[in-house]
């Protein structure tokens, strides 16, 4: 970096450090932007974080690379990070980051037309309208390419027929982009990539309930849904790259979360208790313990490091290897602390658990799909060995 | 599976097609309400099915003959139970008829046989082990007070996770008579009645909807004649107890994780993504043989165990910490491995993979956790 | 079994009893039979061994089920178990063990004509000559129907020109059983198997070192070797049926291996020390061995479970699953002594490290090859997937 | 890899280019006799590429300036440890450039600085340190007596497994002052000349073909000036330097796991079994997915590791504690499965797969084993 181009770096942190300070509520210091995102009430009820949310959506800074027409702050990498680490430092967070920014908004801006863009790109930089991902069916899973909802040309539109599954959000959403199937005489090469109005006739959600009792994925039924010709994304059956192209971003907003570590040794301590020698009374336990710890320690280590790989041109290929690293070692340490919990990790509601332990316990139970969502365990380690490795087959 | 004689090889048949026919996992699902917890009036099991299991004499496996049981041993109790794990089928046929009336049988007095056995054997009464008082296994914390009265015993404190407990007529409850918590010495083994004055009891909705119960006792009052074994002396016999109920746990867990392996391995077979059966894909395969690997030193560990029990070995401790470890293990692979294989579908509450992962982590946790009974093991073995 | 047949058994087992205590060398109790089996010199040495081998082969009882026409003693399956469990009970072992005894032998009785098995079962049964496995070959390790060793038929003889590998004892066998590949066209259909005498010309044997110092393996060299067409066993290209026969006893015999579980705690005791719990002082270690040794007495609870559902008619399906148990277990184990011989455990030779140390660091070294011969791990799991549980593909 | 500048780029490309052409496997190999030990005429490195290091400047890479060293920090000794670890190369680096010359560094007097770090640097002398009595690393076993005497100290003791201690001109030598085997309380560090009176070596014929001596000390006097740091405070010094010394051979050993890891995918790209390229079944495929995995999370820790020496973190012991269990534990698997994914051929001496096998448990092992570090850091974060 240039001295000139390090100067007005530091111009801006100094700007950012004061807008924060100006503008960002101290009530919400240090919670997770997840839970508003991720519940629509919770969002709703808090007058602050409808404040903030505000402040950020009129600075652009929601999505602060995109063009300040569609609803952004046309910000460079360098001015990213230094917002990035402002708000981490303060303990902020992006009140407008949702499915809508982080894979919709990217896909848009490289295959989206002007039309398409100025239409969708600036209600998800203002956070007015939710989106979900209509990909997943019943008969493909991790298999995209064996997707079966039909998207028929009648002339002035598309008449869309079939089901989704593992839709998150989507009896809340107002939007969905989806994978239809427009030629069914190809696989990848015969799929578009179509935005889908949720509140047109002939669409319902209708929630999965899971093994956690999260009811935050659904089922989506399409029948004869009618759909603008406008509402195709890039061209017709060109959707299998544009949704590659999505899945990484989706694959890398999952291997960015960045969450701290919080060590377990204290509730260890607390139930387990502690022996002469002042260690986790459980020898086993707390090996297994020690063991994830340490992955947890070496796995935070590396995003930081392809972090900065990455800032400095490195490849983001190794994607898949971080996101089953990650799954296992959360998951492990998901089953670490119901096994602390012992008896008291065990239950689904009510007086005899305290709050902590069914939340210990729901999370655990969630956890199992970290390796099975957004491609599944199996799926990442055939990348990693095909794509990274370069093994054949 | 261990070589039985024809009377044992009857039973396990028999089990295998009641189970079948009258347990599907469907049964265990009636206990569940929509969204995942217990059905908030639920009992934690089938009343009728539990009549059915007393009719065909599962109850009294254990109870001496002379009491109305068939005196059959542990090996043919640990079959039925492999079967009912095999559909997850919720019954007090363990609380009851293998670890009351295995107190019983170690510890109980002529009196306390005559009056339970029989009731034990023919179903019309249940038992149970009101043992825990904090969230995992140690006898040694026990802190439930028993003050010496007049009469008997006045018995003060808390009990958690009682299995089967809101259905149970009787409690072999474990007190403390002397010492600290903490300590071995000064525990004391009780036979109460859950009617009892003082005793008050509060249902656990736990993720297997079994319906444990925390009992609370205010100065309850037990006469002399409610102590198990030697006052004081507890500690040795509440062992031995729960040695054997691990055991009897034990094959319970080896038949929920043979029955959560094969219906993977079904799943495996028929299921096609990538334009191919997900079961030809190697990664799979591999894993699949693994599993099988470990599912077979699981049924050796267990049938092991429970051989010894009815041989009277006298390495039955560690035998039971290695049967109850190694299930443990296994069954918690093969629940994760039971969700992961079946991908998405397998994290629905609808699909019965869900409830095998949620019986797998109770039954791990329950009468000492995999990890607790691998340190008792290694102790016993000097490590 | 009815009384009588009891009866017969009590008999027998007196009978046995009492010639085990009139000819067993008490000098041997407890000696492995394993010993003398893999050192020519030392089973030369030992004038003992020498006269129970002798006592051994002349009543038949070192191949107790084959005919007495071909050195056994006609023995049933029930006898034998006699045999085998009061030879236990006195520390004695089986002196005519060999690859003869438990590979060829057996194939022989099988696939062989009365003039082979009357040429070649008696020296087997006698010790006299040692046979050495003519199967892999460098290009087809796991994946013997690959082997291009080839013999073309001469009219009067077969010539053989090819190359094996991994041939044990190759420098110092008699005889060699090969699968040879006699017709090109075909795959495991063009395979035959044949006796070759190791002291024709053309053949060469030279010990391969492997990477624990041992020279037990050899590559064999055949070129031009004539061989009688009388040592063609079974029918011209029936050598794949045949040897996939040889190949189940070879892993029955390598998953029978009942070695006794010494316990590895008072080696840690020693060497790493002990807390001030009496604990093993060093608690990652100690989970590790605490893992491995209960999964080494479960293994060996079901080495004895299936050996008794195999007197009971059980099949012998898994005996791949038990190989990779084994394997894994035993290679684990070797690891832990090693680790816990520390700085210790690391010597190749010389008077720095004791002798049991030297033995521990080499057997850790050969354990490496437990999990590649007799089919290797990933093999193995193939066989398991797809005979035992029926996996498709 | 971390984000370098380009000096260290630099020198990272010099050292790779330097052992591709000149430390390739085979001169390893030299140090091998036929049958797989060491040849008995062996140092256990080549002095000629040793003295090519020096040239280079490398043996000066811990050495301040002003003593005709370049201080490049510990990250760019690092990197030309990691790609010495590449292809196995047996050199005095890690015992002389950086432990020797950090406890110098951090202990060393002002005299002693001034008499060996320019030895140090440009090569023409080795140093070592002599601190193991057992067989496992415990720096509070130390027995090794050091009493006061008219001029200094006389010592009497043994070391094992002194690194390099063959080809060594001084040791930096824990030795006990005070206090009983057991304390940490009562170590002093000495620096020894290896020809000093008293002093006695014999090698050590490792598997891995290097040649680390015992040395055996039969009243050795030094002068009072041969003290490191604080009489008797010894202890909090020698866990330094090891702490340092740990994250340069996590250095190395990742070298060794990332090379031990190509060429096992190389030998899956091209070696054919069942009419297939093994690289193509998806078992091994996973499996190479796995150990890919685990290269990354070992270099993080080891470059985290180095940067917090060079930055002076107060979290090192932790952290060299981290770098050095997760390189062992990485290390560990891709060792054992180069051998076993190499089938019959990597099971022979001739085969390059042992000699990595052999080097990374000798590396595991060396300045406490994967499981010590695993302890260590536990204790220091609180479990």
């Amino acid at each position: 970096m240039t001295d000139a181009k390090a100067m007005e770096g530091q111009d801006f942190r100094q700007e950012v450090r004061a807008w924060l300070k100006a503008n960002f509520p101290p009530s919400l210091t240090g919670i997770s932007g997840l839970v508003f995102q991720s519940d629509v009430h919770a969002a709703a009820a808090n007058s602050d974080f409808q404040l903030w949310r505000q402040r950020v959506q009129e600075k652009g800074w929601g999505v602060p690379t995109w063009p300040t027409r569609f609803g952004g702050a046309d910000l460079g990498e360098a001015q990213v990070r230094v917002l990035a680490d402002e708000m981490t430092a303060i303990g902020a967070f992006n009140p407008i980051r949702s499915f809508g920014t982080m894979m919709l908004g990217p896909t848009l801006l490289e295959f989206g037309n002007e039309a398409q863009k100025l239409e969708h790109l600036p209600p998800i930089a203002g956070h007015e309208l939710r989106w979900c991902q209509g990909f997943s069916e019943p008969g493909a899973g991790s298999d995209l390419a064996s997707l079966q909802t039909r998207a028929v040309d009648m002339g002035d539109h598309w008449l869309v027929n079939g089901q989704k599954i593992w839709t998150s959000g989507a009896d809340q959403a107002d939007w969905c982009f989806a994978l239809v199937r427009t030629d069914t005489s190809r696989k990848q090469g015969g799929i578009s990539f179509l935005l889908i109005d949720m509140k047109s006739p002939g669409v319902e959600a209708r929630p999965i309930i899971l093994i956690s009792g999260s009811t935050h994925f659904c089922e989506v039924f399409f029948n004869d849904v009618k759909v603008p010709k406008d509402n195709l994304v890039g061209e017709v059956n060109q959707g299998w790259t544009i949704a590659k192209r999505l899945l990484q971003h989706e694959r890398n907003s999952l291997s960015e979360v960045k969450a701290e570590i919080t060590s377990l040794a204290p509730l260890a301590h607390r139930h387990v208790g502690t022996d002469a020698l002042g260690r986790i009374d459980c020898p086993d336990l707390r090996a297994r313990m020690v063991r994830n710890a340490m992955r947890h320690e070496a796995y935070m280590a590396t995003v930081r490091r392809f972090g900065e790989e990455a800032k400095n041109g490195g490849s983001d290929s190794a994607v898949s290897t971080l996101k089953n690293l990650w799954s296992e070692i959360i998951q492990q340490r998901s089953e670490l602390l119901v096994e602390i919990l012992g008896g008291n990790g065990l239950g689904w509601a009510g007086s005899a658990y305290a709050a902590d332990e069914l939340e210990a316990t729901r999370a655990w139970l969630h956890s199992k799909a970290f390796s099975i969502y957004g491609g599944s365990y199996e799926v990442q380690n055939n990348i990693t060995a095909k794509r990274t490795l370069g093994l054949p087959g | 599976m261990a070589v039985l004689n024809d009377e044992q090889a009857m039973l396990k048949d028999m089990a295998a097609e009641w189970v079948r026919d009258r347990m599907p996992v469907t049964a265990l699902r009636a206990l569940y309400d929509h969204g995942g917890g217990g059905r908030s009036d639920s009992l934690g099991h089938d009343p009728a099915a539990w009549a059915e299991m007393a009719e065909m004499g599962w109850s009294g496996i254990l109870v001496p003959q002379e009491y109305g049981g068939s005196d059959f041993g542990y090996l043919g109790m640990g079959l039925v139970l492999e079967e009912l794990g095999r559909n997850l089928a919720a019954s007090p046929l363990l609380s009851s008829a293998l670890v009351a009336a295995t107190a019983l049988r170690l510890g109980g007095t002529s009196d306390q046989k005559a009056r339970w056995f029989p009731a034990i054997a023919d179903g019309s009464a249940i038992g149970t082990l009101a043992m825990e008082e904090t969230s995992h296994h140690a006898l040694e914390k026990t802190a439930l007070a028993a003050t010496a009265s007049a009469g008997g015993w006045v018995l003060s404190g808390t009990k958690r996770a009682v299995q089967d407990g809101m259905i149970a007529d009787f409690a072999i409850l474990s007190a403390r008579t002397s010492g600290a918590p903490g300590e071995r010495e000064g525990l004391t083994l009780f036979l109460i009645e859950t009617g009892a004055d003082g005793l008050t009891r509060e249902a656990m909705d736990q993720i297997d909807a079994r319906r444990p119960a925390i009992y609370t006792l205010s100065d309850a009052a037990v006469g002399a004649d409610a102590v198990l074994g030697e006052v004081g002396k507890g500690a040795d016999l509440l062992d031995a107890i729960v040695d054997r109920a691990n055991v009897g746990l034990a094959a319970e867990m080896l038949g929920n994780a043979a029955q959560a392996f094969e219906t993977t391995l079904d799943y495996l077979k028929t299921r096609v993504q990538f334009d191919a059966i997900i079961g030809s894909f190697q990664a799979l395969q591999h894993r699949a043989a693994q599993m099988f690997g470990e599912l077979q030193l699981t049924r050796s560990a267990v049938e092991m165990a429970l051989t010894a029990i009815d041989e009277g070995d006298a390495d039955i401790p560690a035998l039971s910490s290695l049967a109850k470890a190694t299930a443990g293990e296994t069954l918690h692979l093969i629940s994760s491995q039971m969700v992961q294989l079946h991908g998405g579908i397998g994290m629905t509450h609808e699909h019965d993979a869900g409830l095998y992962l949620k019986r797998a982590r109770v039954a791990e946790q329950c009468f000492g956790s995999t990890a607790w009974h691998r340190e008792r093991w290694a102790r016993l073995r000097g490590y």
